[in-house]
């Protein structure tokens, strides 16, 4: 499985067990760019990666080519953050391992990478659910973010960043753990601009933003990657997400299901129907999501009161 | 699927539980004295740290002042049988509760520390205890300690004399002790795993992981520390006085910091969490060292007393620190973890041992 | 099962087959003596040193065709000063010892008091507190702390110049040691008129000057030494440098050749003085002469102290005892009991003379004052020839 | 008066030796959020290198050599064990820390067996006479270098990038790791700084007033406990704070214990505590402690 | 030993009284992060607390299940004055809550930490606990029953015997949610419930929601980014700014309301993927 190339990269859209395919068909990638691609941007091929007996991700193939951004859809448990663990090479801090497939960035193996070494390559994720460091101030936090890079670099970040998030200046000296959620929120993603990245994983970046700071990170992801960053996000706000990406992927239970330009996937019925949630009939449960308990049929269920 | 792994487990238990009460029946009959003394400073010290582990692996809470609560125990028993002449089990039973009592006297401080500053807060027990045991001469006996008048339960005393011989074997104070251990140990276990089962197990376990949501969700956090606190003072308490049978003279160096760290060293070798665990390493702990000094002359690579070289006590401290060492290592969940996954029962306390996984630190 | 527990004297009682009447740790062959002693723990110089003269000494008399027909069997078990291993340990040599001819930490002997009296096992305790007398089965030797200082006191006003009215400090231990040299101190001071100013330390404690400054805010005008060489030395060390220049004195563990070696050596020798009853290895008559010389044959190279005189003693009081015993033919613990009791006037060239038909008093009342010498083997030599204080003499001795 | 003005500087005197133990801990505190019980053995391990070399290559150089070598032992520690304990909570690894004490000080009194080592340090018993007062030269000497070091430390912390990464490591190891920090360099560092604090520490301790270093030195790093606590865990300024209370109270305590016999001799052991009590109920994290944000 | 709180049950079936915020103010270090906010959760009722990050809507959350102390002001539920009384005290009057960052026990099993919200509608303390009396016994199989039930509701009724640390993101909203109904509330507080979902997952949610109300007839308070679920289910809104509100009606005026616009909703649905509306065309736009 991962040696070939995938039918991810190459094709229009994968159609991956048990889901049907989408109706539009997009124009495919053809095999130079894959090659040159390979030596360029990020390229995972015939990923798999395992949490001791669970089995996360499956036969992933994905590209991000530089100065793109790509988008990854998925319910939760999908994998999303597993897939951007794998690149940032922090699974083994959930006792998790890439048991084969290859990650690739800028032409150089990431995987058994540990996590520092990556970001110095110039990968950098911002963590899923902000992870600020609690006790050290704003300042420190953004200092913490500045690193992997020389001191003035770093002030140049830093005034990026305050202006991006001027809230962020006005709190400089209270301590992160204190902040609102949006706030660290917002903490968390500046503190990952500090490194400079050539490639920024966000995962869920607009988590708990209000709309309108939500739209401000989106203007935020167009402004990098004008700047020429390439950008993986996984966002659960699909519509915001296939928006700014050119290329998304689909993750179900592990594997890639889905994958095209975003603008075919956005027309999807599929997607539209799953992800966006638009025009979902009520009794229809989306199929091969993850098959933990996260569908059940409660719009049915009346839950009786409790009589002592 | 866990369920019928269970209806398995039920009966597998039962059969161990009763082969292992046959067992302990036996051993008074066969085995001598060291044995069994080595056997009942087991037993007290694994009731001590069921205590301290519902303390510091159930709740969190980090505490390096067992050893004091086993002091007042033991002195209490003394000097309540002694010196106000009640009858002993009732002063067994009450120094049980003196025991409680100061524990909630500390719970000013136990009720509001947390983590590493309530574990050294608790350092001030041990100095401060032994300060009281060596200077408050009239109820402690100072320097040298005092005599422990022997247990006397429905006409039975647990001393040498009256000679008693049972099957044959002569009965003396360590064989009649042996059964009341066991007894304690028994019931003292019990006690725990219902606690550890039921609501206060829960409420205790949340205050652990995240101690707001446990407020929110009804859970009078500080009322809990203290009371987790004074029931593992009084499991102290309960050890104190058995140690203090076995001893039959309370003397106050035994009760210092040493034996705290000790009670720390149990139940991490054991599994936090967990009374098999706390009583898997209190075994552990506790007899390694005895039996390593008993077998000192068979010892490889260990030389003659006073000829140099690694004496059989470095010896067992080396292996005692190593042990400690190498369980955290290689046995995440202590030994009791090992057995569980070896019996591939996984039982609740003690999964929070092993770190927790990803989408939970959403922090 | 035939399974032996300790307790009940003469358990297993037989008469072997040269009629005599064995008990346990006897057989027809070995005679088992214990040793309870620390190796690993504060007083490991003291055991190492008193187990390996012990060692040497049954060597020498096996060697010489043993005692009653039977070579002596020496168990050394090391409790490193913990109760519970100690406690362990007893339980465990005991059913199957004639005799503890070593015991070291009175928490430790306190705390099986009871069970050797039980036991009727003969046992030398390497600890000098009062509450150690009382007991048939317990012999402890020489002088007890109390007695010691109350001969440092009597020492102090006849050569040092304290007078009735005077002010001397007591530095001293917690715990048994520390607190019956301080009943002697306290007895002869209330006989001579002098005031003590009490400082009692822990064990832990390393820096003396807080006690210094409170001694010299005292006046005092001497100070006696119940603590461990390390306190004894920064205490001498800290007076000289604030210029508190008055004698000390202290009590027989109060100093250890090592020491000299150390920054406060030159302290130690200028004024500084310890009593016991135990003759110093740097003694000059026959009987050390040659102890010290098979020791250094045996064990070359270790420190010399007077651990190997104590523990060298020791074994002799229990070797006589069994041969004694041998004698009457009744080698039972009741048996050795009674004839280590029927001596009056055990001596010999390792300490003063002793006197074991009773037992609640001190076994001896004189004491040498010794005083630090770079030199000497050991470390120190005889200041005084040992002699009993008039207040020594008739010294009502709280027991137990 | 001048009583209480000497035993208040030998107070002091003594606190600045606990202040120098307690920065050990707070050092390894702020970088692991361990309570490092391994201290003791690092203090032994320094004093015997510098014990054992002085005579070879004099003082100084030994003094180097003594806390390269604690630094290698700690650093050690952290390699070998430390690093390969996964484990959830930061008390597990406090009670790790508990056994590698014990494995060390076996084998270093072991190896000190019942010998008094004198470091051969150049202050001797040469003491300060300021008015009525007098005070050991090497303690006014472990004074000043104790404010120093927390003086640097303190800075260190809070402005160098091996501080944030320090602090955000103990935090988040995950987190700081994809800021791009080195987290085995980052705790070895710690573990190796905790081993030479403690091995300056250790010169200070076994210097007069006391006679040496012997099997019974690392008992005081017992007395640096509280001093770190009271003083608050994480803060080198309240290691400072913290050594100086407790030496003076113990000092005070014990100086004054005939007048104040009523409560027992020998209150200058248990009084430090009894201090750290208190503080610790009007201040759960000590005097400068920073307490958990607590907020959801 | 802690004692129970609350009569068992003493509060289930009756309805919800009304909770009023009234004139709070709570103020850290600095900053004012209410500034005499009032508002009124009529009983039964959806209301829904919106704002930009940071304009206070946890806060007040906290205020009101007493994990923070009002500076000022008073909120009244029923009888009872919240802002005096510590979290437990307040959870023993029926008002349970979710929080914005999961605060489950990881190591826990499902059904555990649902356990956990029975806890003040049971009683067994230690000694009963330790010495299994049959009241503890009882108890504890009724409970586990109602608990089953909840879960069954709230579609983790399959997962009740894993480690909720190995549990997707989204389904641990669904616990905590769970978690919450465990307690028998008369008033809900959700602390963003539907973030980090995607549209189908929200939708659910969403409707998950809707019955509880439905089904308890009890009033919930919810705190929420997600404008198109606001719009749904809420049948009120409250909206703050900087800790000052701003607006305060039923949602269609509140939307229409150019202050909240311009402080909170920019141009409202950009990015914004409210199960029903604006997905697809929002998505289409983005494109251009
Ligand atoms: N540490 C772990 N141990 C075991 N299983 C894990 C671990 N972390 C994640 N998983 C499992 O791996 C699968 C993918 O998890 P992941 O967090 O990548 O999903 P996700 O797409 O990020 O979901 P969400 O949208 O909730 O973030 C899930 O089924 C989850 O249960
Ligand atoms: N304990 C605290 N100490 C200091 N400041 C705090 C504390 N809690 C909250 N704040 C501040 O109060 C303000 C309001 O915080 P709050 O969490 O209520 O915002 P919010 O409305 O929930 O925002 P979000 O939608 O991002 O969660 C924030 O600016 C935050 O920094
Ligand atoms: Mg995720
Ligand atoms: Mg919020």
């Amino acid at each position: 499985m991962s040696g070939e190339a995938g039918p991810g990269i190459g094709g229009p859209e994968t159609v991956g067990p048990g889901t049907a395919a989408p109706g539009t068909a997009g124009p495919g990638i053809a095999a130079p760019e894959t090659v040159d691609r390979r030596s360029e941007g990020l390229d995972i091929r015939g990923l798999e990666v395992r949490y001791g007996p669970v089995r996360a991700l499956r036969g992933v193939h994905l590209a991000v080519p530089r100065g793109t951004v790509a988008a990854v859809l998925g319910a939760n448990g999908a994998g999303k953050t597993t897939l951007l663990r794998a690149v940032s090479g922090t699974l083994r801090f959930h006792r998790g391992a890439i048991t084969s497939g290859t990650v690739a960035f800028g032409g150089s193996r990431l995987d058994g990478v540990p996590a520092a070494a990556v970001v110095r390559r110039g990968v950098v994720q911002v963590p899923e659910g902000r992870r600020v460091f609690a006790r050290m101030t704003v300042a420190e936090n953004l200092r913490a973010g500045a690193l992997s890079v020389p001191g003035r670099r770093a002030a140049a970040a830093r005034e990026r960043v305050l202006e991006l998030f001027p809230v962020l200046a006005e709190r400089a000296h209270q301590r992160a753990g204190l902040l609102s959620g949006g706030e660290q929120q917002m903490l968390a993603i500046g503190r990952a601009l500090m490194a400079e990245p050539s490639l920024l994983l966000l995962d869920e970046p607009t988590l708990g933003l209000a709309p309108l700071m939500a739209a401000r990170i989106a203007d935020t992801v167009r402004q990098i990657n004008a700047q020429g960053t390439s950008v993986l996000l996984v966002e659960q706000n699909a519509a915001m997400a296939l928006a700014l990406a050119e290329r998304a992927y689909v993750l179900e239970v592990g594997e890639v299901t889905l994958s095209g330009p975003a603008a075919d996937l956005a027309a999807s019925d599929e997607v539209r129907r799953r992800y966006l949630g638009v025009g979902m009939p009520e009794t229809d449960r989306p199929v091969g999501t993850d098959p933990g308990p996260a569908q059940q049929r409660h719009e049915r269920t009346r839950l009786a009161r409790w009589t002592a | 699927m866990r369920a019928a792994l269970r209806s398995v487990a039920r009966p597998l238990r039962a059969a161990l539980c009763i082969a292992v009460l046959a067992a302990a029946v036996a051993v008074p009959f066969y085995l001598e004295g060291f044995w069994l003394q080595a056997g009942l400073f087991a037993m007290s010290a694994a009731i001590g740290a069921i205590g301290i582990n519902l303390l510091t692996g159930a709740t969190g809470q980090l505490s390096l002042g067992h050893a004091f609560f086993l002091a007042v125990g033991a002195y209490s028993y003394v000097f309540l049988s002694s010196d106000l002449g009640l009858p002993t089990p009732l002063a067994a039973v009450a120094a049980v509760i003196v025991a409680g009592v100061s524990g909630g006297l500390f719970s000013p401080i136990a009720g509001r520390l947390k983590g590493a500053y309530l574990g050294i807060a608790t350092l001030a027990l041990i100095f401060v205890g032994q300060h009281i045991l060596f200077n408050a001469e009239p109820v402690t006996g100072g320097f040298n300690g005092r005599p422990v008048p022997p247990m006397e339960l429905f006409g039975l005393v647990f001393a040498d004399t009256p000679e008693l011989v049972v099957l044959n074997v002569p009965f003396g104070s360590l064989e009649r002790l042996w059964f009341l251990g066991i007894a304690l140990l028994a019931g003292a276990a019990a006690f725990a795993r219902g606690v550890l089962r039921g609501r206060p197990g829960l409420a205790m376990n949340t205050i652990r992981d995240h101690e707001i949501a446990a407020g929110v969700m009804g859970v009078p956090v500080a009322r809990y520390r203290a009371g987790v606190f004074v029931l593992s003072s009084m499991y102290g308490g309960l050890a104190g006085v058995l140690v203090a049978l076995v001893f039959q003279q309370v003397v106050p160096d035994y009760f210092g910091m040493l034996l705290s760290l000790d009670y720390l060293a149990m139940i991490t070798i054991g599994g936090l969490g967990s009374v098999a665990g706390a009583v898997v390493g209190a075994a552990f702990v506790s007899l390694l060292p005895q039996l390593l000094t008993r077998y000192s002359d068979a010892l490889p690579l260990v030389a003659e007393p006073g000829s140099g070289g690694v004496s059989p006590a470095e010896a067992a401290r080396i292996l005692y620190g190593a042990a400690v060492v190498a369980v955290v290592l290689f046995l995440p969940g202590g030994l009791a973890g090992l057995a569980m996954r070896l019996g591939r029962v996984r039982s609740k306390e003690l999964r929070w041992a092993k770190s927790a996984p990803a989408p939970a630190s959403r922090r | 099962s035939g399974k032996a527990t300790g307790g009940g004297a003469g358990a297993g009682a037989a008469a072997g087959g040269d009629g005599v009447t064995t008990g346990p740790g006897v057989t027809a062959t070995t005679i088992t003596v214990s040793a309870l002693t620390d190796l690993t723990g504060p007083y490991a110089s003291f055991g190492k040193s008193q187990t390996q003269a012990q060692q040497l000494y049954f060597d020498q008399v096996n060697a010489g065709g043993g005692v009653c027909g039977r070579t002596y069997e020496l168990v050394v078990r090391d409790h490193g000063y913990d109760t519970q291993k100690a406690v362990a340990a007893y339980t465990e040599v005991a059913p199957r010892s004639a005799a503890i001819v070593q015991f070291i930490g009175s928490p430790m002997i306190t705390a099986l008091k009871q069970r050797i009296d039980g036991d009727k096992l003969l046992t030398i305790p390497m600890a000098w507190a009062t509450t150690l007398l009382g007991s048939r089965a317990i012999q402890v030797t020489g002088t007890t702390y109390d007695v010691d200082m109350i001969n440092a006191v009597e020492f102090l006003t006849k050569e040092k110049g304290i007078r009735s009215g005077d002010k001397i400090g007591h530095l001293y231990f917690e715990g048994d040691y520390g607190e019956s040299s301080l009943d002697g101190s306290k007895y002869a001071a209330g006989k001579l008129g002098l005031r003590i100013v009490e400082q009692k330390i822990k064990a832990t404690d390393q820096d003396m000057s807080a006690q210094v400054a409170a001694f010299k805010a005292a006046g005092v005008k001497a100070v006696l030494v119940s603590v461990g060489p390390r306190q004894t030395a920064s205490l001498v060390g800290v007076s000289l440098a604030k210029g508190m220049d008055v004698p000390f004195v202290g009590s027989n563990s109060a100093y250890a050749p090592q020491l000299l070696a150390t920054p406060a050596g030159p302290a130690l020798l200028k004024d500084f003085y310890y009593v016991s009853a135990g003759t110093p290895v740097s003694a000059q008559n026959p009987g050390m002469r040659r102890l010290v010389a098979d020791y250094q044959a045996k064990y070359p190279g270790e420190t010399l102290d007077s651990g190997i005189p104590t523990g060298w003693s020791a074994a002799m009081i229990v070797d006589e005892a069994m041969k004694k015993a041998c004698a009457a033919k009744d080698l039972t613990r009741e048996g050795v009991l009674n004839a280590h009791r029927s001596q009056s006037s055990f001596g010999g060239d390792l300490g003063t003379p002793m006197d074991f038909t009773f037992f609640d008093k001190p076994a001896s009342r004189s004491s040498y004052v010794l005083k630090p010498d770079k030199t000497a083997l050991g470390g120190a030599v005889v200041f005084r020839e040992a002699a009993v204080s008039e207040l020594a003499k008739d010294y009502p001795v709280p027991v137990g | 008066m001048a009583v209480f003005l000497e035993l208040l500087v030998n107070g002091i005197s003594v606190g600045a030796v606990y202040a120098l133990i307690a920065l050990g801990f707070v050092v390894i505190f702020k970088a692991t959020e361990v309570v490092n019980f391994t201290h003791a053995s690092l203090l032994l391990a320094g004093g015997y290198a510098i014990a054992r070399l002085h005579p070879l290559i004099g003082f100084w150089a030994a003094v180097a050599a003594g806390i390269g070598a604690a630094a290698l032992v700690g650093a050690l520690v952290e390699f070998l064990i430390l690093r390969r304990a996964h484990v959830g909570s930061r008390g597990v690894l406090a009670i790790v820390t508990i056994g590698v004490d014990i494995l060390l000080t076996t084998e270093l009194t072991r190896r000190i067996g019942t010998e008094v080592l004198a470091l051969g340090d150049p202050w001797g018993d040469r003491v300060l006479r300021i008015g009525p007062v007098t005070v050991a030269e090497t303690r006014v000497v472990a004074l000043a270098v104790a404010a120093a070091l927390i003086v640097a430390f303190l800075l260190a912390f809070k402005f160098t990038g091996w501080g944030v990464a320090m602090r955000a490591t103990a935090e988040d190891a995950e987190t700081a790791a994809l800021m791009g920090v080195r987290l085995g360099r980052v705790s070895l560092s710690a573990w190796a700084v905790a081993g030479a604090l403690a091995a300056v520490a250790a010169m200070f301790l076994c210097v007069f007033p006391t006679p040496g270093l012997d099997r019974g030195t690392a008992a005081a790093a017992m007395k640096a406990f509280p001093a770190a606590i009271l003083g608050g865990l994480d803060s080198t300024t309240g290691a400072l704070a913290g050594g100086l209370i407790v030496g003076v109270t113990e000092t005070l305590m014990s100086g004054y214990q005939s007048e104040l016999a009523f409560l027992g001799r020998g209150i200058g052991d248990a009084a430090p505590f009894l201090v750290m009590i208190v503080i610790l109920l009007l201040r759960p994290s000590g005097l400068f402690g920073t307490k958990e944000p607590a907020r959801v | 030993m802690p004692k129970r709180n609350q009569p068992v049950g003493s509060d289930g079936g009756d309805g919800p009284p009304e909770l009023v915020v009234n004139e709070v103010t709570v103020r850290f270090a600095g900053l004012t992060a209410l500034d005499a906010v009032s508002f009124t959760v009529a009983p039964g009722s959806v209301h829904a607390l919106i704002g930009p990050n940071g304009a206070g809507k946890s806060t007040c959350f906290n205020v009101l299940s007493g994990v923070y102390r009002a500076t000022s002001g008073s909120v009244r539920f029923g009888g009872a004055e919240l802002t005096s009384l510590r979290p437990h005290r307040v959870a023993a009057l029926g008002v349970a809550r979710t929080f914005q960052n999961i605060a489950l026990s990881p190591h826990l099993t499902v059904r555990d930490n649902l356990m956990l919200g029975r806890h003040r509608l049971t009683r067994a303390g230690f000694v009963s606990a330790g010495l299994r009396l049959p009241s503890a016994r009882r108890e504890a199989v009724r409970h586990g029953a109602r608990v089953a039930e909840i879960a069954e509701f709230a579609g983790v009724g399959d997962a009740l015997t894993i480690a909720v640390g190995l549990l997707p993101y989204g389904v641990q909203k669904r616990v905590e949610l769970a978690r919450a109904l465990c307690m028998e509330p008369r008033l809900l507080l959700l602390d963003e419930p539907v973030a980090g979902m995607n549209g189908g997952e929200r939708r659910e949610m969403a409707g998950l929601i809707g019955s509880v109300r439905e089904s308890l007839g009890i009033s919930i308070l919810l705190v929420e980014h997600d404008m198109g679920m606001v719009m749904r289910i809420a049948d009120a809104v409250t909206v703050l700014d900087f800790g000052r509100r701003i607006a305060d009606g039923p949602p269609e005026e509140v939307q229409r309301d150019p202050g909240v616009i311009r402080a909170y909703l920019g141009d409202y649905g950009q990015g914004e993927s409210g199960p029903g509306d604006s997905g697809g065309p929002s998505a289409g736009r983005g494109q251009a």
